[in-house]
């Protein structure tokens, strides 16, 4: 199915959600972009997961990016059957307690994408079973992906 | 041409919190066959555990954030020491990731150089694969033979090559880094020639030696919807019987050109996760002979300025590692280096699937089942 | 082996044994008592040798020092406790028991020798194996097999006893 | 030709003399003869694992395309003695929570039957250093003293981890002794004897002028008896496909990995003591001691062609370290009790059906 | 080293046997002292067989059957054991009174 098809597909369901145009003289893939909103996405990910003609089963990876006014999500899914692709990006305003439902219940697979991301990042991620820091130590303080973090002095006390 | 998945059901398939009964074992960071520093920690009840609940990030170096403080050029260093093992697929993975954002064309020549180095660097890692799990398993002579003779074929040419054995960053963006030596193709086709033997000498010393196959048959069983719901991609996917190679269904590079077939498994057990990857061994090696058969001489690098900036925007680039679909997300606001770039990296998604695949198997298979699923710190911690 | 030889030996290893064997009754830890367990069994198979019995020798020593000491060792390693070192290892009326036994061994050696009045010579040393196997297919036949009778016995006994209960 | 057994006999009868017409009593002097005996064999025990250790790394080395120990000595010969040097001088670690008496006692227990076990092996033509006439059954009952051993190391050490590892490898042990018994008493049953000199000396001459008179060529019997000795003996020594014991296989620990220096040296001594016993068990038994074939007899001495036939058994067990991968525990055990143990019921059985057979 | 000699030998084994029946706590203690008793008599029988009747096996062929039945004996002593220590977590007889009411 074409991104156009796709779309179609989506806002014929959800008709808040909009793509994000690909802006000139900006590089981009040829996947269809999707803005979702934070609320919206658990039972998007569960229509686009179990509807027959989308069938977006496997989720590629899940990252997250800091544009020091915003957070924001990205996931990048692909369907094994129809061989089709999808990036759904969430923007997350507030900066103080960015959260997101989390996708375990759909993709197994972003169990520990999204432990990583609230590891490195700080974003949370509700209803996640198991949501602690996986990659640094318990006890690190800050998240040392976000562009304003100040790295501490390695302490060798 | 892959069958439809049917939607997993939920019970077996999603991680729960590890059950607080039984006896606590901690297996690794130093352990003889934990591959590197990784810790699981195993309850048991009796023999068969209950819950595993592996422990990373003893390897973090934190190349993301690196990423962010370096030119494009320079992050091709930090990329061969993701996966260790496989350097040269990081670098490729990477630059084909910066090539489609930069739109640039790429020479045939450099393409076809690409494809045997990379299917090359496939087999190498498969070889180690082959000996460590040997080893696990109690056989230590495939090590010697896998690990000590073919690798070390496969290093010396690299080293003709790139003048490196492991951290090649010998594919650059836009082609690779140098042209092949003199006899350099003649020397590889006569490898491969030679390779063919070779595998088959693994088949009667290990594949189908009965003792192996049974520590390793119907063990660690994984069916193809477990697999796809936990995003595992490569070998382990592909033993389950789930055919999903990138190199055939988000084709790169010129391997559309290229007559080759995925081997399946049937179970997803231990044996035939093996069993797989030694087959694409022998898949790489036709790969090598028809590239080996089409190259020509000519141009192998790309006409790009010294400095060039990557247009703002962003690109997702990703390719067929020996360990699983790996690929890099880069974000880029137009300066020399990227704002932000994700690396997928297939071993850290693949390792998760231990905490279901553990349970309910026996103590002494734990070590058989980390095993099969072939995983490298360097690329699960980043 | 002249007799001088021989007595000399069996000097040695009856002293041995009778360490040994205090050392079984006495010792703090169960685990040293079983060492020195082993050891006065392995001297009595030397004895039975000395004595002739050459296949019983053996026979002794792998059933005994082979087989049920190595499941005795099993069954102190599974039940042993860190606190079972410090807890006294005989119960209070030690001294009664002291007296009964002397008792009972002083009387049991006057009864053998009182019924034995003189000493016979030594009798020659000769392999038994061949002999002890047709006398047991022979006249002992009814024995042999009520014993192997009993062995079965035990076995199905001590898997039933040794089942966890909730297996 | 120079066979050594008489040889040795006639020098020990001059030795006896010599001391008796120096004033010593005849049972002193047989004395003296006889602790000298014991002390060439001791020797001679002590120098086989040595041999064995170098030869083992040799053959490990072929078959993995690589030349082994080639540094110390020419040709590496003299690698494992630089070894046992090395493991004297290493620092005798006793872990705090161990008990040091059981600690100290462990690599004793399991070292000291092996000396007495080569008592009964004809290595030659009067070569016995004495032919017991309960000569099998010696060596397994002696030979069974060593698992004590492996259990005290195992409870010496102090860790749960090497304790579990103990218990494992008694068990193994214990379990294999059974079928290993079982698959040398057609022999015994055949031959009537269980002095293994004599049953060494049954098997020379040749059926029809070619094929040696040994147990191993006997058609069905000889063939199932070896197979399964062979396996037991090869899980009797711990060693690969069953060994079980020093794997890491099942995250513990072996039994003996808190010993270090002389009492490491000590078990490993036994370990391949033991393969050499094993070997030389199974030359006297099956494949008949002394008795040459193809050359006519008498061109190499009978001492010559044991020593060649035991080394061919030993690389037999060296060559199945180094091909095979290690069994689980259960289906160890499974093997054992279910697959060896009927199969030398059955093996008895028919011995007992030929043996009437040829008495009739 | 006389039949003299053997019995009073098999004698003092056999009352330290029993006095290690008597007074030790542990049972596997008591185990172990029963072992010691049953060889005592193995002792006195071949020492009997050894010097009064040299020809016949009879005495030898005796102790083949005291050696079965105690290891028979041991086995079964031992799997109870274990099984009271599952039970009780404790070898010590004092604390086997469950029967005291």
């Amino acid at each position: 199915m074409t991104n156009d098809e796709i779309l179609a597909v989506i806002t014929g369901k959800f008709p808040e959600i909009q793509a994000i145009p690909k802006v000139q003289g900006q590089a981009r893939g040829d996947e269809l972009y999707l803005s979702v909103p934070a609320q919206k996405l658990p039972e998007l990910c569960r229509f686009l997961r179990f509807d027959p003609p989308l069938a977006f089963d496997f989720l590629s990876f899940v990252t997250s990016v800091d544009w020091k006014d915003r957070y924001e999500v990205v996931y990048y899914l692909v369907s094994t059957l129809h061989k089709h692709k999808l990036v759904l990006k969430v923007n997350l305003a507030d900066r103080a307690t960015p959260e997101v439902p989390t996708v375990t219940d759909v993709w197994a697979g972003a169990d520990w994408q999204e432990r990583e991301i609230f590891d490195l990042m700080g974003i949370t991620f509700r209803g996640h079973y198991n949501l602690r820091r996986i990659l640094l130590p318990d006890d690190w303080e800050g998240h040392p992906l976000r562009k304003d973090y100040v790295p501490t002095p390695d302490r060798y006390d | 041409m892959s069958q439809t998945t049917t939607p997993a059901s939920a019970a077996d398939v999603f991680p729960q919190a590890p059950p607080e009964k039984g006896m606590f074992i901690s297996l690794g960071p130093q352990h003889p066959s934990t591959h590197g520093v990784l810790r699981v920690a195993i309850t048991v009840d009796g023999e068969t555990v209950t819950s595993a609940q592996p422990d990373i990030g003893y390897l973090h170096r934190a190349t993301e954030k690196l990423a962010e403080k370096r030119t494009y050029p320079q992050i091709i260093v930090l990329t061969d020491r993701l996966d260790y093992l496989a350097a040269m697929t990081n670098n490729w993975s990477y630059c084909l990731a910066v090539e489609k954002m930069l739109a640039v064309p790429i020479p045939e020549r450099a393409e076809y150089l690409r494809i045997i180095v990379g299917e090359l660097q496939r087999i190498a890692s498969h070889c180690v694969f082959l000996g460590t799990y040997g080893i696990d398993i109690g056989a230590y002579t495939p090590f010697l033979v896998a690990f000590g003779r073919e690798r070390e074929r496969i290093l010396d040419l690299f080293e003709e090559l790139c003048g490196a054995r492991l951290t090649y960053n010998y594919i650059r963006i836009g082609g690779v880094m140098a042209d092949t030596p003199a006899g350099w193709e003649k020397k590889v086709r006569e490898f491969v020639k030679e390779m063919w033997g070779h595998i088959q000498e693994y088949d009667t010393l290990l594949t189908y030696n009965p003792i192996f196959m049974d520590r390793t048959q119907n063990i660690g069983l994984m069916t193809p919807e477990m697999a796809v719901a936990w995003g595992i991609t490569g070998p382990n996917l592909r033993a389950t019987g789930f055919r999903a190679d990138v190199r055939k269904d988000d084709p790169y590079s010129l391997y559309p050109q290229l007559k080759f077939d995925i081997p399946v498994g049937k179970q997803g057990d231990c044996w035939e996760r093996y069993q797989v990857r030694v087959s694409e061994m022998r898949e790489s090696l036709k790969m090598i002979e028809q590239c080996l058969d089409r190259i020509q001489p000519g141009e192998w690098m790309a006409k790009l300025p010294k400095v060039y900036r990557v247009p703002a925007g962003e690109g997702y680039g990703h390719l067929e590692a020996p360990r699983g679909d790996l690929g890099f997300y880069i974000i880029s606001d137009g300066s020399p280096s990227p704002y932000r770039m994700h690396i997928r990296a297939p071993s850290f998604i693949n390792l998760q699937v231990l905490q279901q695949l553990l349970k309910g198997w026996k103590v002494a298979d734990v070590v058989a089942i980390l095993g099969s699923v072939d995983i490298v710190l360097g690329e699960v911690d980043r | 082996m002249s007799p001088s030889l021989s007595s000399l030996v069996f000097y040695a290893f009856s002293a041995m044994l009778v360490v040994t064997a205090v050392g079984v009754v006495t010792l703090r830890n169960v685990f040293y008592s079983a060492v020195s367990l082993v050891a006065a069994l392995t001297i009595v198979a030397g004895l039975f040798v000395l004595l002739g019995a050459d296949f019983l020798g053996a026979a002794q020593v792998l059933v005994y020092v082979g087989g049920i000491l190595i499941i005795m060792l099993f069954v102190i390693m599974l039940s042993q406790q860190p606190r079972d070192l410090l807890q006294r290892q005989t119960n209070d009326q030690w001294i009664a028991g002291l007296f009964f036994a002397l008792t009972i061994g002083v009387s049991l050696v006057r009864a053998f020798t009182y019924f034995v009045s003189q000493t016979p010579p030594d009798g020659d040393i000769a392999p038994t194996s061949a002999s002890l196997g047709r006398l047991l297919l022979g006249e002992m036949l009814l024995p042999f097999e009520a014993v192997s009778l009993i062995l079965l016995a035990a076995l199905v006994g001590a898997v039933v006893f040794g089942q966890e209960k909730n297996a | 030709m120079f066979e050594l057994g008489p040889a040795l006999h006639h020098a020990f009868e001059l030795l006896r003399g010599f001391a008796v017409s120096h004033g010593m009593s005849r049972d002193a002097a047989l004395l003296l003869s006889k602790i000298i005996q014991a002390n060439i064999l001791v020797l001679g025990v002590a120098v086989i694992p040595m041999v064995l250790v170098y030869a083992e790394r040799k053959v490990s080395a072929f078959m993995q395309a690589r030349l082994g120990p080639m540094h110390v000595g020419p040709w590496g010969i003299l690698q494992t003695f630089a070894d046992g040097v090395k493991l004297m001088l290493k620092e005798d670690v006793v872990p705090a929570g161990a008990d040091k008496w059981v600690h100290f006692l462990a690599p004793v227990v399991a070292v000291a039957p092996v000396f007495v076990c080569f008592a009964p092996v004809p290595f030659g033509q009067g070569l016995t250093p004495v032919d017991l006439d309960t000569g099998v059954l010696f060596i397994f009952a002696v030979s069974g003293v060593s698992t004590i051993g492996i259990l005290l190391g195992g409870w010496g050490s102090g860790n749960k981890f090497s304790m579990l590892g103990g218990l494992r490898a008694a068990a193994q042990l214990l379990s294999y002794e059974i079928p290993r018994v079982l698959s040398v008493i057609p022999v015994l049953m055949w031959y009537g004897s269980m002095s293994l000199g004599t049953i060494a000396l049954a098997q020379h001459g040749r059926w029809l002028g070619i094929l040696p008179k040994w147990f191993i060529f006997y058609p069905v019997i000889g063939q199932i008896a070896f197979l399964i000795f062979l396996i037991s003996s090869v899980a009797e020594t711990n060693r690969t496909p069953f060994d079980i014991p020093e794997a890491e296989s099942e995250l513990v620990a072996g039994f003996h990995t808190e010993f270090s220096g002389l009492k490491f040296a000590l078990f490993f001594l036994a370990e391949y003591a033991y393969v050499f016993l094993a070997s030389a068990m199974g030359t006297a038994l099956f494949l008949g001691g002394g008795d040459g074939f193809l050359l006519p007899n008498g061109i190499l001495p009978s001492w010559i062609w044991f020593l060649l036939k035991t080394f061919a058994l030993v690389f037999l067990f060296l060559w199945f370290r180094w091909t095979y991968p290690r069994l689980r525990i259960d289906r160890l055990m499974q093997f054992c009790w279910k697959f060896l143990m009927p199969w030398s019921f059955v093996n008895i059985a028919l011995t007992g059906l030929l043996v009437l057979v040829r008495q009739r | 080293m006389t039949l003299y000699h053997c019995i009073a030998l098999s004698g003092i084994v056999f009352s330290i046997g029993i006095y290690g029946v008597l007074t030790r706590r542990n049972i596997l203690g008591i185990l172990m002292s029963i072992e010691l008793m049953f060889n005592a008599a193995n002792i006195a029988l071949v020492a009997f067989n050894h010097y009064l009747h040299p020809g016949s096996l009879w005495g030898q062929g005796f102790v083949l059957f005291v050696i079965a039945v105690a290891a028979a004996e041991a086995v079964v002593g031992l799997s109870l054991v274990l099984a009271i220590y599952r039970n009780i977590k404790s070898v010590y007889t004092e604390n086997m009174n469950l029967l005291h009411g």
